[in-house]
């Protein structure tokens, strides 16, 4: 049941072990609705593990993860994308042999209602083409509608995953490393579809582009090994001399 | 389906072009008969017509699901025994039950039994689904020679299909007959399965095949998506299998061994597993090839094994595959570009390979002709198979034909290239 | 694509007219068998016997009706009852009448099937069985009908024999069955048992099993059992690559007894016994070649590994399908009412090429002929598979089966 | 139950056998994540081949030879198969090596012909080594264990002493970090696949003889080579020895031993149905253990698959 007044996500206690190694040591963080959240930390800080403990493809040694109020640890990730969180990849994670336009309609089925349907015809919904339309037409990839996705550019690609994340309609939306990988010029095109497509969304999001997680997130949170050690704005976390110490510099350093 | 007639004007076009191939292939069944009336034709066009219904239902897992099964002939094989003593029952009992609704029950059959293996099976994919699917195969294709009950040992299960109750008039007693109603069959499930392609669950089926893991994080369980599809497959396999039992009156354990599986791999792979198509020319060509080329030599399953491997290695897309390959050159209009390479390869390859078939067949008439018997004919020419010359010729063919293809590669490869690109020449 | 199957379909049926045509004059024999895959070369052999049988003791001596020849048209079934149904439509349309099949019991059951339906369905078109190698009992018997005839003694009447001369054995006591897990395996083993049963009750059947067809690698554990059970004989109707693994692995393990068997010889299996089977290997089986019974069968034996010297004569009764088929086309004077030819086939008595008679029971259409036990052995005058080993008739038992029972209800037209 | 004893020897070296297939599999399939279908191929090719060269140079050079030209025919086949499969992926791959499988099989029959050859022990071992209560022990058996255990030592060595052989280890445990070392992969690949198919090689020169020597031995054997290293779980050497001894013994001993499924069937308290021949399960009560002593691995395997999908030993998934 979906608690009207429950933050988007909170996590209490997270932890998670691959072998004897602890890799997450006990995370706590709470992610207000309509909240733009970033994830930072050095190489090796177990982002992209808190990442998959919150999104279901990894289950975590002991702790919880609640969505909307909802305890979802442990739970398979389509049951916790039907509860509402839909995610990104850091390696990009399409349908490369499917068009862009049917990349974008899979992600929109479940949302739609189509669940495990075969007595419907996908090609004559309208519903569905319009709604595939509107979503290639924002993340401007209409004009690639009927190719193979596996021949897109690399920054149409992202901007593909980035529709296929959100269509679905979850409202918290998860992005690992949106930006990794590229120009500045495509950075600055998919930051602002970012902005744009996560609207009234709850959007947490692991980056490295300093640039792009003080130009997006209302608040930061900072993980080194395993812990997080600072969350707040970008101003306060800025200014948090752990983080300075920890992590901040250095990066802050070698980005410029 | 109401909003079928608010759609654009570009999906209505879709619809008829969609339509105007299945219209076609119609056509071409009802008139098959007309021009091929031999009892002969007809039994090889059902054969080919049941594999297709097979080969069609096994794509579903290979093409458009990503499952390799070695083991799919257990559904159509069980199909096939539940249709057969249904046909006895029915004798027997003197039940009211029409034969052309056999092969429903027969597939309704093989869906309870995929229901039951693909709960555990399509848990995950690659090769543990087949390593299940050819323990699962292995282990029922031993238990019908077994369970003498159920399959009839190594005679297997046989019946009549004549057992009274004409079908409006028809009585199933002339080849013809069968074959229309294995034509009807063919077109409701080749339909069917088209169709199935084009649902919600179809669409997800590919979307797992290409990365479950992402379907998963779009709300559906790759599990369930994967189960979904076995289920159909296993469905139109046991239709496959009721024609089977229909056309032959028996079925054996042959039906379902894992030579059948294999079979129904190589013919999908061949025509090619990524169209929905290809398997329908797989079906067709296999059976010619077995039906024809066995009657042409004795090897013929040596040079379908060399086909095969040179499929996978060349052509991972097959026959169809080689075939929309053209569709980019057609649509800019520069199909015309390869006429001529085409046809300066065509000459070589040709020779290459008649050199090569005449190797190969000179060398088995030498070791397996009897003695005395040295005349053989290849290729509508007579020699003598221990003379030096048939051989040499056939060498200096093959190494020749082998080398004029080479010389002619760039060429092709230049033109392809050409046809393939879009024209800028006009711009400058 | 289209245009492909269209031509290729038109490819083949030409080609089928295209035979037909050629030979208008000759009465055509299907012959049915596998000649490529695994059993290709049992097919291949009994289809050089058949051609061998056809020119040398019809066609030489002038054919029949006054000069029509015997014509064998092989078909490669792939030894796939499927298969054969496709090449049994083939050939009828071809317009050949006689269907010689013999390799395999499913096979022999599904065309015997598909014949008795035809023959129902298409009066004009009738066609006959030879059926000259496939042994299962219902043949003759539950499954028995008009079409149909056997030219081999079946499984039954050959235990029948074999059991006659165990039972002349006393120093037999102690006896293991062992066979293939399959209709056959199990008809031989039921045999065994009924018949030693009522010949020699004192006889203790020390083990009666099967293990799978085809399947077993290894044969040393079954091996080590019969030899630990004591047994004095082993019984088996295995066939293929399972006779040469069981029995191998029977000798190599210390074994001496007499090991009775169906199968033991020519395609590879003569020569993989060699020394080793020598003693030991028996075989029940009709058609005496070694010694030569006659200067008649001894010259025709020659003739044929002239002609063929790497094959055998490892099914003698094809030379009697020929020779009585013949004799029924004189004695009917057709050879397209197949009514008149069966019934004239129907208690026919001849005089075999091999000594003795075989007698057609008009019953259930079971051919009734001497039946032999052979000894694998050196020094004979026509071997198999050219190794210097053959097989050696040790006694023999006259008509055998000629008052066995049927269940055979023949319905005739 | 002096069987017992005479049962554990032969089924040890069925075992063993078992082993040096499923052996060079394991190592195939840890290094490149390819099942290769054509495994047992291999060893067909090394019976023929020795059978080939026994008839020029007797046995003994057989030995030698066969197994080096299968091996060189295996690094062949990867180099100039494989490797061009390899960029379609892993479906592809398994395709391609059932494909493989076909065309051996009927290269073989195409080269040999379809009967067995006659390809025999060797005089030298044609005696009986031992007894063990009554019950001979062929010399050449004893010779098969030698063989299969010095090659298992060897391997052992291999494994843990040489260079690549760390390198190979390394790969069994983390699949993507050899590449990282900065070994030539290729060339390891091709190496392993002829290791590999020259393990099968050899066990195809010693089985030979006393499996005797046809185009189908690929096919009889092929499935359960495969069946073993499932059970093992795939990528576990260990896990393939454990197996490979498991399957031994299972079916060594099934086949010994007439266990009746009506025994079985009345021991846990089920009673024969009076009308067993009107009864539809009336088959079930007639199977007795030597009758599907051959599918008892196939029936263990999906039994592992289901309840534990990495096999005895395995860490990875397959």
């Amino acid at each position: 049941m979906n608690a009207p007044d429950a933050p988007a996500l909170e996590l209490a206690g997270l932890r998670k072990s691959f072998g004897k190694t602890e890799i997450i040591r006990g995370v706590d963080l709470t992610i207000a609705r309509g909240e733009r959240h970033a994830i930072i930390g050095p190489n090796g800080a177990g982002k992209s593990t808190l990442f998959n403990l919150i999104t279901g493809r990894y289950v975590p040694t002991s702790g919880s993860v609640y969505l909307n109020g909802q305890d979802v640890s442990g739970l398979a990730p389509y049951k916790i994308n039907r509860l509402g969180l839909s995610r990104s990849f850091q390696i990009t994670n399409i349908f490369p042999r499917m068009t862009v336009f049917e990349n974008v309609r899979c992600s929109l089925l479940w949302s739609k209602g189509y669940r495990y349907s075969f007595w419907h015809m996908v090609g004559r919904s309208r519903d569905l083409t319009e709604a595939t339309d509107a979503i290639l037409e924002q993340i401007n990839l209409t004009a690639r509608r009927d190719l193979p996705a596996g021949v897109l550019s690399y920054a149409e690609q992202r901007a593909l995953e980035i529709g296929i994340t959100m269509a679905g309609g979850a409202n918290v939306i998860m992005l690992d490393e949106p930006t990794a990988g590229m120009s500045h010029s495509e950075t600055e095109y998919i930051v602002n579809l970012i902005r744009d497509v996560t609207e009234g969304k709850t959007l947490v999001m692991v980056e490295h582009d300093m640039s792009v997680v003080f130009g997006l997130a209302d608040r930061i949170s900072v993980l080194v090994y395993g812990e997080i050690i600072a969350t707040g704005t970008p101003e306060e976390v800025r200014a948090d001399p752990r983080v300075q110490e920890a992590y901040l510099g250095a990066a802050l350093e070698a980005e410029h | 389906m109401t909003d079928a007639t608010h759609n654009t004007a570009r999906s209505a076009s879709i619809t008829f072009g969609q339509f105007l191939p299945w219209l076609v292939s119609a056509l071409f069944l009802l008139v098959m008969p007309l021009i091929f009336p031999s009892n002969a034709a007809l039994t090889i066009m059902n054969q080919m017509a049941i594999t297709i219904v097979f080969a069609l239902a096994y794509n579903m897992l290979l093409g458009q699901g990503g499952m390799l099964s070695f083991g799919h002939a257990v559904y159509m094989g069980m199909g096939g025994f539940m249709a057969m003593h249904i046909m006895n029952w029915i004798e027997f009992h003197e039940l009211p039950i029409p034969l052309p609704v056999l092969p429903l029950l027969a597939g309704l059959f093989a869906l309870g039994l995929a229901m039951i293996i693909g709960s555990f099976s399509t848990r995950k994919a690659g090769t543990v689904f087949a390593m299940i699917s050819l323990g699962v195969g292995e282990l029922i294709a031993a238990c019908s020679v077994i369970i003498v009950a159920f399959f009839g040992g190594e005679e297997g299960v046989s019946g009549d299909r004549t057992y009274g109750l004409p079908f409006f008039g028809i009585e199933f007693i002339r080849q013809i007959e069968v074959y229309y109603l294995t034509a009807a069959w063919l077109m409701i499930s080749a339909v069917l399965m088209y169709l199935w392609s084009r649902t919600p669950l179809g669409r997800m089926a590919n979307a797992v095949r290409d990365n479950p893991e992402r379907a998963e994080f779009l709300g559906y369980s790759a599990r369930w998506v994967r189960f979904y599809s076995f289920c159909a497959s296993g469905f139109f396999a046991g239709i496959a299998g009721g024609l089977f039992a229909i056309n032959y009156e028996i079925v054996t354990e042959e039906n379902l061994n894992l030579a059948q599986s294999g079979m129904i791999l190589l013919v999908t792979f061949l025509g090619g597993a990524g169209f929905f198509f290809g398997p329908i020319i797989g079906a067709i060509l296999f059976t010619l090839l077995q039906t024809v080329l066995s009657l042409q030599t004795e090897i013929w399953q040596l040079y379908l094994g060399i086909l095969f491997v040179a499929t996978v290695m060349y052509f991972p897309g097959g026959l169809a595959g080689l075939l929309m390959m053209h569709t980019i050159p057609l649509r800019l209009g520069k199909l015309h570009l390869l006429f001529v390479p085409y046809l300066k390869m065509l000459g070589p390859a040709l020779l290459c390979v008649a050199g090569f078939v005449g190797v190969f067949e000179i060398v088995f008439h030498i070791r397996n002709a009897a003695p005395g018997d040295t005349e053989m004919t290849l290729f509508w020419i007579t020699f003598d198979s221990h003379d030096v010359l048939p051989l040499a010729v056939s060498i200096i063919a093959a190494l020749a034909g082998f080398w004029l293809a080479r010389r002619v590669v760039p060429e092709l490869s230049a033109a392809w290239t050409a046809a393939n690109t879009p024209d800028t020449e006009r711009l400058i | 694509m289209r245009k492909t199957t269209r031509f290729g379909l038109s490819a083949a049926l030409a080609l089928c007219i295209g035979a037909s045509a050629a030979f208008a004059e000759n009465i055509k024999i299907a012959f049915i068998d596998p000649l490529s895959g695994p059993f290709a070369a049992t097919g291949t052999d009994g289809l050089h016997q058949y051609e061998f049988a056809a020119e040398e003791l019809v066609n030489k001596k002038g054919g029949v009706l006054g000069g029509k020849k015997f014509e064998i048209v092989p078909f490669d079934n792939k030894i796939s009852p499927k298969e054969s149904l496709i090449q049994l439509q083939v050939a009828i349309d071809q317009g050949i009448r006689f269907i010689a099949q013999g390799n395999s019991s499913g096979v022999a059951n599904a065309l015997t099937d598909a014949i008795k339906k035809h023959n129902k369905r298409n009066p004009d078109k009738r066609v006959l069985f030879l059926n000259y190698s496939a042994v299962d009992p219902a043949l003759t018997n539950d499954k028995c009908n008009f079409w149909h005839f056997r030219f081999d003694a079946n499984a039954d009447i050959k235990m029948d024999a074999l059991t006659d001369v165990i039972a002349q054995k006393p120093e037999i006591k102690k006896v293991y069955i062992i066979g293939q897990d399959y209709s056959f395996g199990k008809a031989v083993a039921a045999a065994a048992v009924k018949f030693l049963g009522q010949k020699r009750p004192d006889i203790e059947i020390v083990g009666n099993e099967l293990h799978p067809i085809g399947k077993v690698k290894d044969f040393t554990p079954y091996a080590r059992k019969i030899i630990s059970s004591g047994a004095d004989a082993v019984i088996t109707g295995n066939w293929g690559s399972d006779m040469v693994g069981l029995g191998k692995a029977i000798l190599e393990n210390g074994f001496k007894g007499p090991l009775y068997t169906y199968y033991a010889a020519s395609t590879g299996i003569t020569a993989a016994f060699g020394e080793a089977g020598k003693g030991s290997l028996k075989l029940v089986g009709e058609g005496q070649i070694n010694p030569p019974p006659n200067d008649r069968a001894d010259a025709y034996a020659t003739a044929f590994k002239a002609k063929y010297p790497d094959d055998d004569l490892g099914q003698p009764r094809i030379a009697n399908v020929i020779e009585m088929l013949a004799k029924a086309i004189e004695q009917a004077g057709t050879d397209t009412d197949m009514v008149a030819i069966a019934k004239a086939l129907e208690g026919m008595e001849h005089d075999s090429i091999w000594g003795g008679k075989v007698w057609m029971r008009p019953q259930d259409h079971q051919a009734i002929q001497n039946v032999h036990i052979f000894a694998h052995t050196d020094g004979v005058k026509h071997d198999f598979d050219n190794s210097g080993y053959g097989l050696l008739v040790e006694s023999t038992v006259e008509m055998a089966g000629k008052d066995s029972p049927t269940t055979c209800k023949m319905k005739r037209p | 139950m002096d069987l017992v004893l005479i049962n554990l020897i032969d089924g040890l070296v069925t075992g063993l056998l078992l082993f040096m297939l499923s052996a060079g599999l394991t190592l195939i399939f840890s290094m490149m994540g390819v099942l290769n279908f054509a495994h047992a191929s291999f060893y067909m090719l090394g019976a023929y081949f020795a059978y080939q060269i026994s008839t020029y140079l007797g046995f003994w050079m057989g030995l030698l030879i066969a197994p080096l030209l299968v091996g060189v025919l295996g690094a062949l086949v990867e180099r100039y198969g494989l490797r061009r499969v390899h960029q379609y992926g892993h479906v592809p791959e398994l395709i391609f090596t059932f494909g493989l499988a076909l065309l051996i099989e009927e290269a073989v029959q195409f080269v040999w012909g379809r009967d067995r050859v006659p390809y025999e022990i060797p005089e030298v071992l044609e005696f009986t080594a031992f007894t063990v209560s009554g019950f001979a022990i062929p010399a050449y058996k004893v010779f098969m264990l030698f063989i299969s255990v010095a090659i298992f030592i060897l391997l052992l060595w291999f494994l843990t002493r040489t260079r690549v052989g760390l390198v190979i280890q390394a790969a069994l445990s983390y699949p993507r970090t050899v590449e990282a070392l900065g070994h030539n992969v290729p060339l390891v690949f091709m190496g392993v696949f002829g290791v590999g198919t020259a393990l099968a090689g050899v066990a195809g020169v010693i089985a030979g003889p006393v499996l005797s020597t046809f185009p189908g031995m690929a096919f009889v054997l092929g499935s359960i080579v495969f069946v073993t290293i499932v059970i093992g779980g795939l990528g576990s050497l260990s896990g393939a020895l454990v197996a490979s001894l498991l399957i031994g013994w299972l079916t060594t001993f099934a086949k010994s031993y007439n266990v009746r499924a009506e025994d079985l069937l009345n021991a846990i308290g089920i009673s024969t149905p009076e009308n067993l021949d009107e009864s539809l399960w009336r088959d079930l009560w007639t199977i007795t253990s030597p009758q599907i002593a051959d599918i008892l691995p196939y029936i263990l395997m999906v039994l592992i698959l289901v309840f534990r999908p990495h096999g005895l030993f395995g860490k990875r998934d397959a």
